[in-house]
C-alpha cells in the first residue's frame, strides 16, 4: 500500500468518524428528548449548526492563542484518530490503521491531553473568568479520572505484556469470550466506570456546566472557532469510544461493528448522564477515588501476584 | 404599651402617641430626639429588631415624615417612631451605627427622596435606578408621566385612558366630572 | 379626542422631549469608572480611563451577505438553527421555559437556548424593559455575532404597555435596537412565541433578517437615542 | 603525727570548701578560700615530713650516709613556700575584687552578682 | 646552628615587666611600645624554633634550671609541638596587644605589665616539663588574667572576674593536691620521669593522677562545670575573650596533651567522654543563646571538647592525632580569635544586632570566613582534620562516636549559620553604620588570611589531599579580588573562564560524567549569560556563583572520596551564598544549609564506611562496600537525597528556590539538584548496578521517589507563588528521576537519565523565564500577574513550550521520559509506584496550566500595561535551551541511543532496539520523530484552515468579553487566579497537610526546649559554679571507679 493510498483511506476514515460523531451527538439529543417525552431535534441538526457557525459574519479574536486553542483541540482529535488503529484487519499496517504504528497505548493516553491543554490555553487568552473556572475543574477531574484509568490500562498491559493497542485487539479476537470484559473483569469494570469521567457527560460535565458557568472554556468562542471545536468534540467522542472498544470490547472487524460498539459505549455514558445530576468538583474527584480506584487496585493486584 | 409611652415621655419630648393596636404604637417626636429615642428603645426597652424605615412626602406642609419601625421579640410588640423633617435640604441624623441594615434603607431614601444622612456608609451609591440625574423620583412634585413622555419616545397612535376617569365615565355616564376631582386624578 | 389633536399632542410631546434632553445634558459617572492612576512596577505612573481603555472602541461595519444561492443556502441553515440567548429581561421571560417542555418543544424547529451571547443569534426581549436593563440588553446584543435577530415579546416593548408612564421603563424598543419580530400581547402565550419563531424563520429565509446591518447603518442614531436615556454610560460605543 | 597532720589538712580543706559553698558574704568566702589554701599547705608539708628527721641541711650531724632517711624531704618545703606566696597573691586579688564589687553595688552578698544568666 | 634559648622568653618578659613597673604611668606611649617589642621578641623566638625544628636543622632543646637535671630541677622543653604552640600564643599576644591598644594605654602601665606576664606564663606552661612549675604558672596566668579583667569598667566584668578567680583557685587547689601526692608516690615532679615510673600500679597514685588530669580538664572549662568561663567570655573585653579562647585554651590544652600519659592510657577514654559531653552539650545549649560573646564562649567550649575527644582517641588515631588536633586547634584558634575581635568591632550584644555588619561587606566576608572555618568547611584546616578524624574513627568501628561528633557539629552549624544569616539578611532595615578603629582591623584581617593560607598548606598533608584541584578556586579568588568591576566585565570573565575550563576537562571524562558536567557547565554558562541583564556591580555574586560551579566540577572530576567531599562542601557553601542573596531568603537559606550539612555528614560517614578495608580513597571504593553495606549505602543515599530534596528532606527547597534571585533559581534548581542525582547514580553503580544486591534499598528508594513525586506535584498545585510552584515541581520531577534510577533496569535508567536532561532543559527555561518576568512585574504572586502574553509574547512561547515538554504531552521531549517509564515499570513490575507517578503526572497538568494561565493569559493588570518584554539576556539562554528541547523532541534517537549505549555498560539486559527512527521495547514501539511530524503536520493544516476562515476577525481588547450583560470593573476581579483549585483542595486537603515540616519543626522545638531548660544550670552564682566543679570531680571519679 502506497503512502498515498494510506493517506486516502485515513482521510476517508476521518470523514466517517466526523460524521458518525455528529450523528451520535444528534442521537444523544434525540434520546434525551424522547426520554423527556419531546420530539427532539432533527437528526441532521448538528450539520446545520456547523454550517450556521462557520457562516457567521462577524468574528472576533482575542489574540493569537485564541486561534491556537481550537486548532490544538482539533489537532488533538485528528491526532488521536491518526494514532488509533480503527478496524482490525489482521495486519498492523492494515487498511484502517491510520498512522498508528501499532497504536501505542501510552501515546494515546498522553495525546488525549493535547487538545485539552491547547483548549485551556486558547480559552485563557479570552480572559473570561468562567473559561478559567471550567478548565480548573476539568484538569482536576482529569487527574482524578487518570488514576483508575491508568491502573486499568496497566493491568491490561500486564495481562498481554504489551502496550500496543493493535496487539491487545489481536489478543481479543475469536469470540466475545476473549474480550477483556470477560478475561480481565476488574480492569474492564474500572474502565467502564472511569470512562464516564473521560466522556464528560453528566454527572461529570462540570467542565462545561451549562448555565452554571455559562459553557465553560468555550464561553468566548463563536462562529468558526466554535465550529472547529464542535467537530473536534465529535471526533474525540468517537475516538474515546473507539479506545475503550479496542481495550475492553474486543475491537472491531468492520466499520459496522465499530459503529454498533461505539454507539453502545457512548450510549452507556449518555444513559448515566440522563439519570444523574451534575456533581460538584470535590464530589467528582472523591467519587473516582472510591470504587473505580479500588477496582483498579484489584485489577493490578490480580496480575502482579 | 401605655406605661412604656408614659415612661418614655419623662425623658423624651413625645408630641403625639397613637395606639393603633395593642401590639402597635406610633409615637411622634421632634427631629433631634428621634435617634436617641430609637437608641433607648433598642438598648433598654428590648426593641432590638429593626423592621424597616420609610418616608412620607407631606408636600403641603413642606415636610418629610420619617418612620422607624421597631419590633420587640420578647413582648411581640411594635413601635413606630415618627418624626418630621424639612423638605428643603432634607437631612437627618444617620442611624447606621445601630443596625447595619439601616445603611440600605438610608441609601434608598437618599435616592428616592433626596434625604441626606451624613455619615451613613455608601449612602451616595445607586440603589435601584442607575445614573439618575433628575429630581428624586419618589417626591410628589416629580411628574413621572410627564417625564416618561418627554424621555421615552411615546409611540404615536396609542390611546391612553386614565383608569379612574374612564371607569367613572363608563359607570356613571350622567354624572358631571368636577374640576376638583379631575385635579385629584391627574 | 380626534386623530388630529392626537397627532398634535404627540408632536408637541416629541418636541418637548428633545428640548428636555438638550437641557438635561448632565452625565453621571460612577466612582469606579472615574479615571485613576496606578503605579507600574518600575515606579512610573499609569493613567487608567476605565471607560475607554479596556475596550476596542470601534464602530460596527455592515457585513455584506453572500450572493445568490449560497446566501439562500446559508440562510436556510441559519433559519433552521436558531440559537437563543438565555436572558430573561422582564416578566415575559417566564413564557420561555415552557418552550422546552414536551408540550411546545421548540427543539424540533431547530431552536435552542445558549448560555452565552457569543454563541447565540436570537435574543428575546421579554416584556417591559427598564433603563437599567436596557443597558445590559444593548451590551449583550452588540456582543452577539451577526447575523442576529431580536424578538420583542409583549406590548411593553411596543409602546410601553401598562408601564407607559413609568419614569424608569422605555416605551419603544425599536428606538434603541432594531427589532425583527414583535409578538403582541400582555403576556403572549408560548404558542405566540413559537409563532414568532416561525415568522422569524420566514423572514430569514426570505433574506430579510438583516437587522444587524441596519443597526450598523443607523448606528449613530441608535447610539444617540440610547445615550439620551442612559446617563451613566460606562461602556464603549460598541461592545465587541 | 603524720595522720593528725593529714587529717588536719583535709579537714581544713573541707571546712574551707564548706565556707565557700555556704557563706553568702564575699569576705567570708575569701576566708573560706584561705582556709582551703592553708589546708593545702599543711598537706604539702605533711607529705614531705619524715618522722624524727632533721632539717634538710647537709652538715656533720646528718652525715653523708643515709641522708634520705634522716632529713625531711626539702622539695615539699620549697613547694609550700611557693604555694603560700601564690595563695597570698590570689587572696589579695580576691580582696581587691571584693572591694571593687562592693564599690559597684554597695553589697558583699554574692547572690547580688547574678546578672549574666544562661 | 644556635638559636635563642626559650628561657629568654621568660627572662626577657620578666625583666621588661620589672622595668615597666619602674617606669610607672609616666611613659605610657613608650611602655606600650616596649610591651609590643617584648611580645614580638617572644614571637620571634618561638618562630625561629618553629622553622629550625620544622626544617630539621636543629634538635629539640632541653633547658635545665640551676644546672641540675630533673628530677632535681625544673626543665623546659622546646620541641616542634612546643615551638608551634608558643608561636601561636605569642602571635595572639602581639595581635591582641595591637587590638587592645587603646584599652592597654588607657589602663596604664600596670595593665601592660599584667598582659606581658600573662603571655610569659602561658609560654612557660607550654614549655615546662615540671608539674609544680606548671601549677605555679597556671596560677600566675590566672592571676594576670584576673588582673586584666579587674582593670575594666562594669559590674559584670568584675563579678565575672571574681567567679573566675574563685573557680580557678579551687581548681588549682585540686591540681596541687594531685601534684603533692604524685610526688609522694613517684618522688618526682618531672612529667617524663612520672610517665616512666608508671604510677598506675598504685591505687593512690592513680587518684592523684586523676586529680591532676581532672583539674586540667576543668581548666579547659568542661561542660557543665564551666559557668565561670562563660561569664568571663561574656563580660570581659573582646580582646580578653580572644586571648582566653585562642591563647589560654590552647596552652591549657597543650598541658593536657603533655600530662595525659601520667595516668597511662587509662583515662583516655574518659577524657573522650568528657570531651564529647562538652562538645555536644555546649553546642546544644548554645542553640538558645542570643548574646554573641556568650555564644562564642559556648562554641569555644565545644571546640575544646572536640579537641579532648581527639586527645582521648590518640591511641586509635595514632600518628594522625597531631594532624587532626592541629587542624581543629588552628581553625578554632584563628576563627575564634577573629570572631571575638570582630565582636569588639561590631559592638552588638545581640546576634540579631549583627545586621549592622552588612554595611561593611568586607567584614561580612571576614565573619563568613571565620564561621565556615569553625564548622569545618573547605578549604579550611578543620575540614581536612574532621575528614581524617571521621575516616579513622569509622575505620576502627567507632560509629557511635562519629554520630555524636557529627551531631555536635550539626548543632554548632545551626547556631553559627543562623547567626551569619542574621548578619547577612536580618529583618531590621534601619541599621546604623558602625565605626572602625583601623588598628583593630589588622589582627582580624591577618587571621582571616591566615585561615586560607593554613588551609591551603594543610590540604596536601593528607595522603589524598594532594590531588585536590585548586585551579577553580584560584579563579574564584581572582574574581573575588576583581569584585569592584562592573557586572559586564565580571560576567564575561566568568563565562570565558567556564568555557575554557570545560573545554579543558571534557576529554578526560567518561560519558556519564560528561552528561552531568555538560549540565553543570553548559547550564552554568547559559544562566550566567542571563546575568548581563543586571546593572551595576552586583557585589558578591560572581565569587559565590563560581564557587558553586567550582564545587560542582570538583564532584565530577573527583578521583578520590576526599576530592568528592571537598567539592560537595564547596558547592554547598557556594549555593548557600547564592540562595541567601534573595530578598526574603534568610530562613530558607538556613534550612538549606542545615539540611545540606546534615546530608553532608551522612555522606561523610558513608564515605568513611566505604573506606573500611581499603587503603586508598579512590572513588572505586564505593563499589562493593563490605563494612555494614546497607547502612553505608543508606547513609550515602540519604546524603545525596538531601540535595535532591526527597520527601522528608525537602522542606528547604521551595523557599530557597522560590526566594532566590531570578537567574539564581535556575542555577540552584535545574543545575544544582543534579549534583544529588549524580551522587545517587554513583551510589547505585556502587551497589552493583544490575546485580542489584541491595534490592531492598532500591525498593525503598523507589517508593520514596514515587511518593516524593506525588507530594511535590500536589503541593505545587496549591501554590500562589510562581517560583515556589516551580520549586515544588522540581521536587516532584526529582522524585521521578529517583524512581527511575531506583528501578535498576536498563529502561528505568534510560528514563531517569532522559529526565535528568529534560528536567535541566525545561526547568531552566521555566525558571529563567518566570524569573525574568518577576523582574519585570515586581511580584512573585501569580494572581497579581495576568495577561502578560500581550506584553511579552516571547516569554509566553518559552513557557508554553516548557510546560508542554514538562507535562509529557507528545510530541515534545517530555513524552520520551513517560514512555520509557511506562515500559520500565511494566518490566520491573512496580505497578503501584508507576500508578502514583502517573497520577502525579496528571496533577502536573494542573499547576502547569495554572502557571501559564494566571501569568500570561487572562486579564492584563493595570500596572503592567507598559511592562516590556523580558530582557534579551534572558531570552538568549532561554531560546538556546528551547532549541535543545526542540531537537530532542524531533530527533529523540539522537539523545536516547547514546544514552542507551552508555547505560548498557551497567545494565546490558533489556535494551531498547532502534529500527531507523522507531524505538522498540519489549512492550511496544514508539517512533518519536514520525509522531512529531504527524502531529505538526495536522496542526499546521488545521491552523491554516482556521486562519483562512477567520481572516476578517476583529481584534478586541481585554474587557470585550461576555460578562452576563455587565462590564468587568477591574482586571483584578475578572482574572480567575487565586485559589483556583479550591474544589480539588476540598477533596484532597488531607494530602496537603505539611506533616514533614511539622515533624522537623517539632524536633527543632524539642532541641531548643532542651537547651533552654538545661542551660538554667548556669545561674550566674559563683557558689553554684564552685559546686559544679566539686560535683564534676566527684561524679567523674565515681564514673571512672565504677567504670
Amino acid at each position: 500500500m502506497t503512502i498515498y493510498a494510506k493517506l486516502g483511506y485515513t482521510l476517508l476514515g476521518l470523514f466517517i468518524v466526523l460524521n458518525w460523531g455528529f450523528l451520535m451527538g444528534a442521537t444523544f439529543r434525540k434520546i434525551g428528548a424522547r426520554l423527556a417525552g419531546r420530539y427532539g431535534i432533527p437528526f441532521y441538526q448538528p450539520w446545520l449548526n456547523l454550517l450556521k457557525n462557520i457562516s457567521i459574519r462577524t468574528t472576533i479574536t482575542h489574540g493569537i492563542m485564541y486561534y491556537i486553542g481550537p486548532v490544538f483541540r482539533l489537532t488533538g482529535g485528528v491526532g488521536l484518530f491518526l494514532f488509533m488503529p480503527m478496524v482490525f484487519t489482521g495486519s498492523p499496517n492494515g487498511l484502517w490503521t491510520n498512522f498508528s504504528f501499532e497504536g501505542d497505548l501510552i501515546l494515546i493516553l498522553y495525546f488525549q491531553v493535547f487538545g485539552m491543554l491547547g483548549m485551556a490555553l486558547g480559552a485563557g487568552q479570552g480572559g473570561h473568568p468562567y473559561s478559567a473556572m471550567g478548565i480548573a475543574r476539568g484538569l482536576a477531574q482529569h487527574a482524578a479520572v487518570e488514576l483508575p484509568l491508568t491502573l486499568a490500562f496497566l493491568s491490561i498491559a500486564i495481562q498481554f505484556d504489551t502496550f500496543s493497542v493493535y496487539k491487545i485487539v489481536e489478543a481479543q479476537q475469536g469470540g466475545f469470550e476473549n474480550w477483556i470484559l470477560f478475561t480481565n473483569p476488574f480492569a474492564a469494570a474500572t474502565i467502564i466506570l472511569a470512562m464516564l469521567g473521560a466522556m464528560g457527560h453528566s454527572p461529570f460535565n462540570l467542565v462545561k456546566a451549562p448555565n452554571e458557568i455559562l459553557i465553560g472554556p468555550a464561553t468566548e468562542f463563536e462562529g468558526t472557532y466554535l465550529g472547529f471545536m464542535q467537530s473536534a468534540g465529535s471526533i474525540l467522542h468517537v475516538m474515546e469510544a473507539v479506545l475503550f472498544m479496542n481495550l475492553v470490547f474486543g475491537g472491531a472487524n468492520s466499520w459496522i461493528e465499530l459503529i454498533v460498539k461505539t454507539f453502545l459505549i457512548y450510549f452507556w455514558s449518555v444513559f448515566v448522564g440522563m439519570v444523574f445530576p451534575r456533581f460538584k468538583i470535590e464530589q467528582s474527584v472523591t467519587w473516582f477515588f472510591k470504587v473505580p480506584l479500588l477496582l483498579g487496585f484489584l485489577a493490578i493486584i490480580i496480575y502482579s501476584l | 404599651m401605655k406605661e412604656l409611652i408614659n415612661k418614655l415621655s419623662k425623658d423624651f419630648n413625645i408630641t403625639d402617641a397613637v395606639y393603633q393596636r395593642p401590639s402597635l404604637t406610633f409615637v411622634t417626636v421632634p427631629k433631634g430626639v428621634a435617634i436617641s429615642l430609637v437608641t433607648d428603645l433598642r438598648d433598654y426597652e428590648g426593641y432590638s429588631h429593626f423592621v424597616m424605615m420609610s418616608c412620607v412626602d407631606w408636600i403641603e406642609e413642606g415636610k418629610f415624615q420619617l418612620l422607624y419601625l421597631l419590633h420587640n421579640p420578647e413582648t411581640k410588640t411594635d413601635i413606630g417612631v415618627k418624626t418630621f423633617i424639612d423638605r428643603e435640604n432634607a437631612e437627618m441624623a444617620s442611624a447606621h451605627h445601630l443596625w447595619k441594615q439601616v445603611w440600605t434603607y438610608q441609601r434608598e431614601l437618599k435616592e428616592a427622596f433626596g434625604i441626606d444622612f451624613p455619615g451613613s456608609p455608601r449612602v451616595d451609591e445607586d440603589f435601584v435606578v442607575e445614573g439618575w440625574v433628575e429630581m428624586p423620583h419618589m417626591r410628589r412634585d416629580f411628574d413621572t408621566k410627564e417625564y416618561s413622555e418627554n424621555t421615552y419616545f411615546p409611540r404615536p397612535g396609542r390611546e391612553t385612558n386614565d383608569p379612574a376617569t374612564y371607569m367613572r365615565k363608563k359607570l356613571y355616564p350622567n354624572e358631571p366630572i368636577t374640576a376638583k376631582k379631575q385635579d385629584n386624578d391627574k | 379626542m380626534s386623530e388630529k389633536d392626537m397627532n398634535d399632542k404627540v408632536n408637541e410631546m416629541l418636541q418637548r422631549s428633545e428640548t428636555n434632553v438638550k437641557k438635561a445634558e448632565k452625565t453621571f459617572i460612577h466612582p469606579e469608572d472615574e479615571e485613576r492612576e496606578v503605579v507600574a512596577p518600575d515606579g512610573s505612573i499609569i493613567k487608567i480611563n476605565p471607560i475607554y481603555d479596556y475596550f476596542s472602541n470601534e464602530k460596527p461595519t455592515e457585513e455584506k451577505p453572500c450572493s445568490g444561492v449560497i446566501e439562500k443556502f446559508l440562510n436556510w441553515a441559519r433559519a433552521e438553527s436558531i440559537w437563543v440567548l438565555g436572558f430573561g429581561t422582564g416578566c415575559g421571560s417566564i413564557e420561555i421555559p415552557p418552550l422546552v417542555t414536551p408540550r411546545f418543544d421548540m427543539f424540533r424547529f431547530g431552536v435552542q437556548m445558549r448560555p452565552t451571547p457569543r454563541q447565540s443569534n436570537a435574543f428575546i426581549i421579554s416584556g417591559y424593559l427598564s433603563v437599567k436593563t436596557l443597558k445590559r440588553v444593548i451590551r449583550t446584543y452588540e456582543q452577539m455575532p451577526s447575523p442576529k435577530y431580536i424578538l420583542a415579546l409583549g406590548s411593553c416593548t411596543i409602546n410601553g404597555g401598562m408601564y407607559y408612564d413609568s419614569y424608569s421603563t422605555i416605551n419603544r424598543l425599536d428606538k434603541y435596537i432594531p427589532v425583527d419580530v414583535y409578538i403582541a400581547g400582555c403576556m403572549p402565550r408560548p404558542e405566540a412565541l413559537l409563532a414568532g419563531f416561525m415568522k422569524l424563520k420566514e423572514l430569514i429565509k426570505e433574506g430579510k433578517g438583516e437587522k444587524a446591518n441596519e443597526y450598523a447603518r443607523n448606528f449613530d442614531e441608535y447610539k444617540a437615542n440610547q445615550k439620551k436615556i442612559i446617563k451613566d454610560w460606562n461602556m464603549p460605543d460598541y461592545n465587541w | 603525727m603524720e595522720i593528725i597532720a593529714l587529717i588536719t589538712g583535709f579537714s581544713l580543706i573541707l571546712i574551707g570548701l564548706y565556707g565557700i559553698l555556704s557563706k553568702r558574704n564575699i569576705i567570708k568566702i575569701i576566708v573560706g578560700f584561705s582556709l582551703f589554701d592553708t589546708g593545702l599547705h599543711v598537706l604539702i608539708v605533711t607529705v614531705g615530713y619524715i618522722k624524727g628527721g632533721t632539717a634538710p641541711i647537709l652538715d656533720s650531724v646528718v652525715g653523708t650516709t643515709d641522708v634520705a632517711s634522716k632529713i625531711v624531704d626539702p622539695v615539699p618545703q620549697a613547694l609550700v613556700l611557693t604555694a603560700i606566696v601564690i595563695g597570698l597573691g590570689v587572696t589579695a586579688l580576691m580582696l581587691a575584687y571584693a572591694l571593687k564589687m562592693y564599690q559597684a553595688k554597695k553589697s558583699l552578698d554574692i547572690s547580688d552578682f547574678k546578672d549574666m544568666k544562661w | 646552628m644556635n638559636l635563642i634559648s626559650p628561657i629568654y622568653i621568660v627572662a626577657v618578659s620578666l625583666g621588661i615587666a620589672f622595668f615597666m613597673g619602674l617606669l610607672g604611668n609616666k611613659a605610657q606611649r613608650s611602655s606600650y611600645l616596649i610591651l609590643l617589642a617584648a611580645l614580638l621578641f617572644n614571637t620571634f623566638v618561638s618562630l625561629q624554633w618553629v622553622f629550625g625544628l620544622g626544617s630539621g636543622l636543629v634538635e629539640a632543646m632541653q633547658v635545665y634550671t640551676a644546672g641540675f637535671k630533673p628530677p632535681f630541677s625544673i626543665n623546659l622543653l622546646m620541641g616542634l609541638n612546643e615551638s608551634v604552640i608558643t608561636a601561636l600564643i605569642n602571635i595572639v599576644g602581639v595581635l591582641g596587644a595591637i587590638y587592645m591598644m587603646s584599652s592597654l594605654k588607657k589602663n596604664g602601665t600596670g595593665s601592660q605589665v599584667v598582659f606581658l606576664i600573662l603571655f610569659m606564663s602561658l609560654n612557660v606552661i607550654v614549655l615546662s616539663r615540671d608539674l609544680f612549675n606548671i601549677f605555679v604558672f597556671l596560677e600566675v596566668g590566672s592571676i594576670a588574667l584576673a588582673g586584666l579583667i579587674i582593670l575594666q569598667k562594669g559590674t559584670n566584668a568584675i563579678s565575672a572576674g571574681f567567679k573566675y578567680m574563685l573557680a580557678t583557685g579551687i581548681i588549682s587547689g585540686i591540681l596541687l593536691i594531685g601534684i603533692i601526692f604524685i610526688y609522694r608516690f613517684t618522688g618526682s615532679l618531672n612529667i617524663d620521669s612520672i610517665i616512666t615510673a608508671n604510677p598506675i600500679l598504685k591505687q593512690g597514685a592513680f587518684v592523684s593522677a586523676f586529680l591532676i588530669i581532672i583539674a586540667i580538664v576543668l581548666e579547659l572549662k568542661s561542660f557543665p562545670a564551666n559557668g565561670w568561663g562563660l561569664d568571663v567570655y561574656e563580660a570581659s573585653h573582646p580582646g580578653i575573650g580572644a586571648i582566653l579562647s585562642a591563647a589560654s585554651a590552647t596552652a591549657t590544652y597543650f598541658v593536657l596533651y603533655k600530662i595525659v600519659d601520667i595516668a597511662g592510657s587509662q583515662l583516655n577514654y574518659y577524657i573522650s567522654i568528657i570531651g564529647v559531653i562538652s562538645f555536644v552539650g555546649s553546642n546544644l545549649l548554645a542553640l538558645k543563646q542570643e548574646n554573641s560573646k556568650r555564644l562564642l564562649g559556648y562554641s569555644s567550649i565545644g571546640q575544646i571538647g572536640l579537641l579532648m575527644i581527639i586527645l582521648g582517641f590518640k591511641d586509635i588515631l595514632g600518628e594522625n592525632t597531631t594532624y587532626v588536633a592541629f587542624g581543629i586547634l588552628v581553625s578554632h584558634y584563628l576563627a575564634k580569635a577573629g570572631l571575638f575581635w570582630l565582636s569588639g568591632i561590631v559592638k552588638q550584644k545581640n546576634i540579631k544586632g549583627w545586621a549592622v555588619i552588612r554595611k561593611k561587606p568586607y567584614f561580612l566576608f571576614l565573619m563568613g570566613t571565620f564561621i565556615f572555618a569553625l564548622i569545618g568547611f573547605p578549604p579550611f584546616p578543620s575540614f581536612f582534620a574532621k575528614w581524617t578524624l571521621v575516616m579513622d574513627l569509622v575505620n576502627t568501628g567507632n560509629i557511635s562516636w562519629v554520630v555524636a561528633i557529627l551531631f555536635g557539629s550539626m548543632m554548632e552549624a545551626v547556631y553559627m549559620i543562623r547567626w551569619f544569616g542574621y548578619a547577612i539578611k536580618g529583618e531590621n532595615e534601619d541599621i546604623k553604620d558602625f565605626k572602625i578603629d583601623i588598628y583593630k582591623i589588622i589582627p582580624v584581617g591577618i587571621f582571616a588570611v591566615a585561615l586560607y593560607v593554613v588551609g591551603y598548606f594543610v590540604a596536601p598533608h593528607t595522603e589524598v589531599g594532594t590531588a585536590i584541584n585548586f585551579i577553580p578556586l584560584y579563579f574564584v579568588a581572582a574574581i573575588f579580588i576583581l569584585d569592584f568591576l562592573p557586572v559586564i566585565i565580571k560576567n564575561t570573565l566568568a563565562i570565558v573562564g567556564m568555557i575554557l575550563y570545560f573545554y579543558n576537562i571534557y576529554p578526560d571524562l567518561d560519558n556519564m560524567r560528561l552528561i552531568f558536567e555538560a549540565i553543570f557547565m553548559v547550564g552554568g554558562i547559559l544562566t550566567l549569560i542571563a546575568g548581563y541583564a543586571y546593572k551595576g556591580k552586583r557585589p558578591g555574586f560572581y565569587p559565590v556563583a563560581l564557587l558553586m560551579y567550582a564545587g560542582l566540577t570538583a564532584i565530577i572530576e573527583a578521583q578520590t572520596t576526599l576530592q568528592f567531599f571537598f567539592g560537595w562542601e564547596v558547592m554547598t557553601a557556594g549555593s548557600y551564598f547564592l540562595i541567601i542573596r534573595g530578598k526574603r531568603s534568610m530562613p530558607h537559606g538556613l534550612s538549606y544549609m542545615l539540611f545540606s550539612i546534615g546530608g553532608a555528614y551522612a555522606l561523610l560517614t558513608g564515605l568513611g564506611m566505604a573506606h573500611v578495608g581499603h587503603a586508598s580513597f579512590s572513588m572505586e571504593i564505593l563499589n562493593g562496600i563490605s563494612y555494614l553495606p546497607y547502612l553505608a549505602y543508606g547513609l550515602l543515599i540519604v546524603g545525596f537525597l538531601s540535595k535532591t530534596a526527597a520527601l522528608g528532606l525537602h522542606i528547604w527547597l521551595p523557599g530557597a528556590h522560590g526566594e532566590a534571585e531570578s537567574d539564581v533559581s535556575p542555577m540552584v534548581s535545574a543545575i544544582l539538584l543534579k549534583a544529588g542525582v549524580f551522587g545517587i547514580v554513583l551510589t547505585l553503580i556502587g551497589m552493583g548496578a544490575s546485580n542489584n544486591q541491595y534490592s531492598e534499598l532500591a525498593y525503598a528508594l523507589g517508593w520514596l521517589g514515587a511518593i516524593t513525586a506525588l507530594a511535590g506535584n500536589l503541593m505545587a498545585v496549591f501554590q500562589e507563588d510562581a517560583k515556589r510552584l516551580l520549586a515544588y515541581s522540581s521536587i516532584g520531577q526529582l522524585g521521578y528521576i529517583v524512581l527511575g534510577l531506583a528501578m535498576m533496569t536498563h529502561l528505568g535508567w534510560l528514563g531517569g537519565f532522559s529526565y535528568v536532561i529534560n528536567h535541566f532543559l525545561y526547568k531552566a527555561v521555566l525558571f529563567l523565564t518566570i524569573g525574568a518576568v518577576v523582574m519585570r512585574v515586581g511580584t512573585h504572586n501569580m494572581y497579581q500577574m495576568g495577561g502578560l502574553i500581550k506584553r511579552m509574547p516571547l516569554a509566553f512561547i518559552a513557557v508554553m513550550i516548557g510546560i508542554i515538554a514538562l507535562s509529557g504531552v507528545p510530541p515534545l521531549s517530555g513524552f520520551a521520559g513517560k514512555w520509557l517509564f511506562y515500559n520500565a515499570i511494566l518490566e520491573k513490575g512496580w505497578y503501584f509506584q508507576g500508578a502514583i507517578m502517573f497520577f502525579s503526572g496528571g496533577i502536573a497538568f494542573m499547576y502547569l496550566w495554572r502557571l501559564i494561565h494566571t501569568v500570561f493569559l487572562g486579564q492584563l493588570k493595570d500596572n503592567h500595561r507598559n511592562v516590556k518584554e523580558i530582557s534579551i539576556w534572558f531570552l538568549i539562554p532561554i531560546y538556546t535551551l528551547l532549541a535543545g528541547i526542540m531537537v530532542y523532541s524531533m530527533k529523540p534517537q539522537w539523545v536516547l541511543q547514546p544514552l542507551g549505549n552508555m547505560i548498557a555498560k551497567w545494565f546490558p539486559e533489556g535494551q531498547l532496539q532502534w529500527v531507523g527512527e522507531t524505538a522498540i521495547s519489549q512492550y511496544g514501539q514508539w517512533a518519536g520523530s514520525l509522531v512529531a511530524i504527524t502531529i505538526m503536520g495536522s496542526f499546521i493544516i488545521v491552523l491554516v484552515l482556521l486562519m483562512l476562515s477567520t481572516r476578517k476577525a476583529h481584534k478586541v481588547k481585554q474587557f470585550d468579553i461576555t460578562y452576563s450583560g455587565e462590564r468587568p470593573e477591574r482586571p483584578e476581579t475578572t482574572h480567575v487566579a487565586y485559589n483556583v483549585f479550591e474544589g480539588l483542595y476540598k477533596a484532597m486537603w488531607p494530602a496537603t497537610i505539611p506533616l514533614v515540616e511539622a515533624w522537623w519543626n517539632k524536633i527543632t522545638e524539642i532541641l531548643h526546649n532542651i537547651a533552654d531548660v538545661t542551660r538554667r544550670i548556669y545561674s550566674s552564682n559563683g557558689q553554684v559554679y564552685v559546686a559544679h566543679i566539686v560535683l564534676f570531680i566527684i561524679v567523674s571519679y565515681l564514673v571512672i571507679i565504677g567504670g
